[in-house]
């Protein structure tokens, strides 16, 4: 059973609606069911009337939304053989961060990613996807084996933000990004990436150097949780409950963000989120995987790499 | 392309008294409280201990233009792209505001300076970051200049030195604001790639966006004293996972001792190094 | 030069009965004493579960031969070097003696076997430790093989696959077994610069100089359960520095909890993550 | 005043003698300089010829001398501008290694190696220069600098062992090993290797992989320790005392090490041991260091990179 959203109310009570209607008919033995189809085709209509209005702030519920599809449920739709890396080989290994490799149809490819947990339990042991340098380290690890073996690099990217506490400062969380950042940049083969959810500032861009950037259509991209920035800010007078205010203000939306330039491409989502659809969601995840790097691995690897740091070069807005 | 970067706009540092600048916010012309021990200090001697408090070795922030005084040649630097300034990418409210209100309290079109300079007779490419513009945040304008740094460094094969300081990402220009992230930190990538050595020097505060690009990455990093240093600040932490922080967390020690930079050095030493580091880095 | 490995040295790996190997050194031909829970497992059934303790789950150390059969498609073992034999290079006390006698009790010319071989019908090669002869301790003869292996793997660009064992450098050989450290990892190192996958299997014990050298740098490594993994045994360790280490130290679990090794699989496992692991590294 | 060792007792007595001698005469205003120039000849004469014969053990015994020289002596005494770099931007700052850069007369250079401590508080800090995975990550932090930048990398090698306490297991102590031998081998400048004390093992291998090996005369490099060679193996009844014999069968010295193929070049000593002129022995390391960098560095790094695969690929001794 999904869970509702604020902004999906008319939607629930139209389906408690049909569910209430559907036990009663079938109790009384009677059939009803043109009417719940019609009933039904009114939630469809109902449901892409409001998800096509949706404000940033309702993407921020969806990208967070406790039933949305991770980092592992499309690496095992998309991937056949999926071998899971663990570990950096220095100090741990973290389970907020995934890495491994796999064959994209016919194609090995390697795999990193945030990974949240979905029941309490694994939530905690993956630390809500909040990654810890171990985390970046291990994803780089699998990259440069990527880039070893010839392999193209897809990462999911998944997170709140990075983990900050002293124990992930003594170990240089703020070296680890700033490392995988450098080493993104100059990665001898092509980097997809795919924003699957909360793209979490800058434990999300850790993961999210790359020549081809795709968010799915409800995931977020944000500098800063709209929570915080409204706290920060006089501009909504430093009030927590102002966020949504803030998340419109902060652009952070798929659309948005590809209006600014700094997405290649939104992959729509099935009606209602990729949560109510999630093998759609896949099937349009590894077409589209499919696609990109079938452009991407016909340029050669300076032409990909100076289109990669040009792309990048250009984001900013200045003048004199 | 900073290739083609014009003469035209570069420009000597101007030399304006350096008190006009450490007295900027103080309502006392004539006494600095010391943000350490809270001792009221003479700015005249303040000044001449390069705004070291004398009491507790506390190292008060500094503008640019007195860091850059401190490090390079005296007279030698020469300033790029003075005048760029941010377009307000997000229309973000209350930023055009803002930008007008610090331009006018620093003197300074964003949060960074850069240009050329020589250190010990040594030409280098120096970047250094102005905290009193908007908490030295990194929007556009201070990603666009740390790139153009790092790639006139490679072209002209000369040392990158840079003064890394300020609170992070400018939220103002949101997602724009954190590329700044990403092209930075791959200008140094490839200035690795161009095997010309990166150095860094953090001053406080040195958090966040700024922290965890471009900074950890230099080849040889110096910092200062005391400096708060990292992810998030010590009290954002506290406040995060509501916990108690030991006394020095995240300061310039503690990343000494866990091995993130190479030396921690008084103010005053900071300059004889570079001198040092030019004379190998040649 | 392996590219010019005789054919000749090549054979199809012997096919003796299994249980002429599990038996050695037992008393009793029918009975083998399990080491992690001493319970007496019936012979038979232990070569059944391919020497894992059906009580407690201890993975019993298997001979060269006995892995080999257990990791590849069968019959498709061709060992090179069969017969290559150190030359006591310090004409070491009781070495000459030493090597006759392991020579003799293990069929086996010294404590490595390498060859070509396929997993999942994909052409690796191979290189397994043989444990029963001198503790499988590396001298000149395990590091000529193991470059001789890794030379082949990037000369014909196929898979490299090694099960590390063994107690460490082998001291008879002196400063000569230490240095094949340093060539059994320039050969890894040549092998990934060939951008050639290097798979690595620890079988209890993986020790000192082998751990220290080869087998860590591994793309991927898979360490069987409880084997003993580490620079030093537990108990050294305990020895040199007066303390007690706990439960579970230095063990292949151990090293997963710290991020040394990519995971632990149960021998019957092995072979088909190595069956997966050739199907996307083809 | 010098520590004597155990087969300095005839040069101990002499030393003694002449001392008294000169304590004596200056009290009774007495001359009897002849005498005593005369017994520093005869003392000289007896030094000469004792370390003309000594043992792999007495060499073992001055490799661990108190007072010989550690790398920061020979650092600054060699280089000129020596900056010491710090910490592996993964966990710490290990003391048991040094690393830094300076100028080897004009050229600049790369320096690492273990560094033993002094006084007692000194070799705990330093861990008695047995070094941990962050020392031997930090090393190859400056040493991938050296290769950055073009610098030649000089090694400085003097360790009883790495260390093995489950701290170093737990942080990958056989990984740093293993990567810096990966990484030596095909490090594309320059490197060159000085064995100033104890070659211990792993721990010394892990910084001794270079173009050109040398050791001090009196230092020594073994796969073991002798005395626990002696306890291990029944040859020597699994007797720590016999560490005399084990030292002697492990062929441990300068000259044996030189014998078997695996050291380049022996820098004589000072008469009586580095630690009776540091002075003298920097500055034949000195000179030694430039001429052969002199040579090296006209290689081309390809050639300098086989020839540094096949010189190590060369040590072994099998046949069939
Ligand atoms: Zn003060
Ligand atoms: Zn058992």
């Amino acid at each position: 059973m999904n869970r509702w959203l604020p902004f999906e109310e008319p939607l629930r009570e139209l389906e408690e609606q049909i569910v209430e209607l559907e036990r009663y008919t079938a109790a009384k033995g009677m059939n009803r069911s043109r009417e719940i189809a019609a009933l039904r085709t009114r939630q469809e209509e109902l449901t892409r009337e409001i998800f096509s209005r949706l404000s940033p702030w309702d993407n921020v519920q969806l990208a967070r939304h406790p039933e949305r599809p991770y980092a592992l449920d499309y690496v095992s739709a998309v991937l056949a053989d999926f071998v899971e890396i663990h570990g950096d080989r220095r100090f741990g290994d973290d389970p907020a961060v995934i890495a491994g490799m796999g064959l994209l149809e016919e194609r090995p490819v390697v795999v990193v990613g945030h990974q949240k947990g979905r029941d309490l339990k694994e939530r905690q042991a993956r630390n809500f996807g909040s990654a810890r340098p171990e985390g970046y380290r291990k994803a780089l690890r699998a990259m440069k084996l990527g880039e070893k073996l010839g392999y193209p690099v897809i990462s999911f990217v998944d997170t709140p933000a990075a983990d900050s506490r002293p124990e992930s400062e003594e170990r240089g969380i703020c070296e680890s990004i700033g490392r995988n950042l450098a080493e993104m940049s100059t990665l001898r083969t092509p980097v997809l990436v795919v924003i699957i959810g909360e793209g979490g500032s800058g434990g999300a861009i850790a993961l999210a150097l790359g020549d081809w950037i795709m968010m799915l259509e409800h995931s977020v991209y944000s500098v800063i949780p709209p929570e915080s920035c409204a706290v920060i800010l006089s501009a909504f007078d430093r009030d927590a409950s102002r966020g949504p205010e803030a998340a419109a203000a902060l652009r952070l939306s798929a659309r948005q963000t590809q209006e600014l330039g700094v997405v290649d491409e939104v992959l729509d989502e099935p009606l209602g989120g990729a949560h109510r659809n999630p093998d759609a969601m896949a099937s349009i995840i590894k077409e589209t995987l499919i696609e990109r790097l079938d452009g991407l691995c016909q340029l050669d690897t300076e032409e990909l790499l100076q289109r990669r740091y040009e792309k990048f070069r250009r984001i900013g807005s200045f003048g004199t | 392309m900073p290739s083609k970067a014009k003469k035209a706009s570069a420009r000597k540092t101007a030399k304006a008294p350096l008190r006009e600048r450490v007295m900027k916010g103080v309502p006392d012309d004539l006494w600095v409280k010391c943000t350490g021990c809270s001792t009221m200090l003479y700015s005249k001697e303040l000044e001449q201990s390069l705004k070291v408090c004398q009491k507790c070795g506390y190292h008060l922030r500094l503008s640019a233009e007195e860091r850059i005084r401190l490090l390079v040649d005296e007279g030698s630097f020469q300033e790029r792209d003075t005048d760029l300034t941010t377009q307000d990418p997000l229309s973000f409210p209350s930023y055009k505001k803002d930008i007008a209100r610090y331009r006018k309290q620093t003197g300074c079109a964003d949060s960074m300076v850069w240009g050329e300079a020589t250190i010990g007779e040594r030409a280098i490419i120096l970047g250094v970051s102005e905290f009193g513009f908007m908490g030295g945040s990194m929007g556009s304008v201070m990603g666009e200049k740390v790139v153009r740094a790092a790639e006139e460094a490679a072209i002209k094969r000369q040392p990158l030195v840079l003064v890394c300081s300020g609170g992070g990402a400018r939220m103002h220009e949101g997602i724009i604001s954190l590329m700044q992230m990403a092209r930075t930190t791959a200008a140094m990538a490839r200035l690795a790639d161009a095997k010309v050595p990166y150095i860094a020097i953090f001053a406080d505060p040195m958090l966040a966006g700024i922290a965890a690009s471009f900074a950890f990455i230099a080849d040889i990093i110096i910092a200062e004293p005391g400096a708060i240093v990292g992810f998030a600040g010590p009290r954002v932490v506290e406040q995060a996972y509501r916990i108690k922080l030991p006394p020095g967390s995240m300061t310039a020690e503690f990343h000494l001792a866990h091995g993130m930079v190479d030396m921690v050095l008084a103010r005053r030493e900071i300059r004889p190094m570079l001198v040092r580091l030019m004379n190998i880095l040649r």
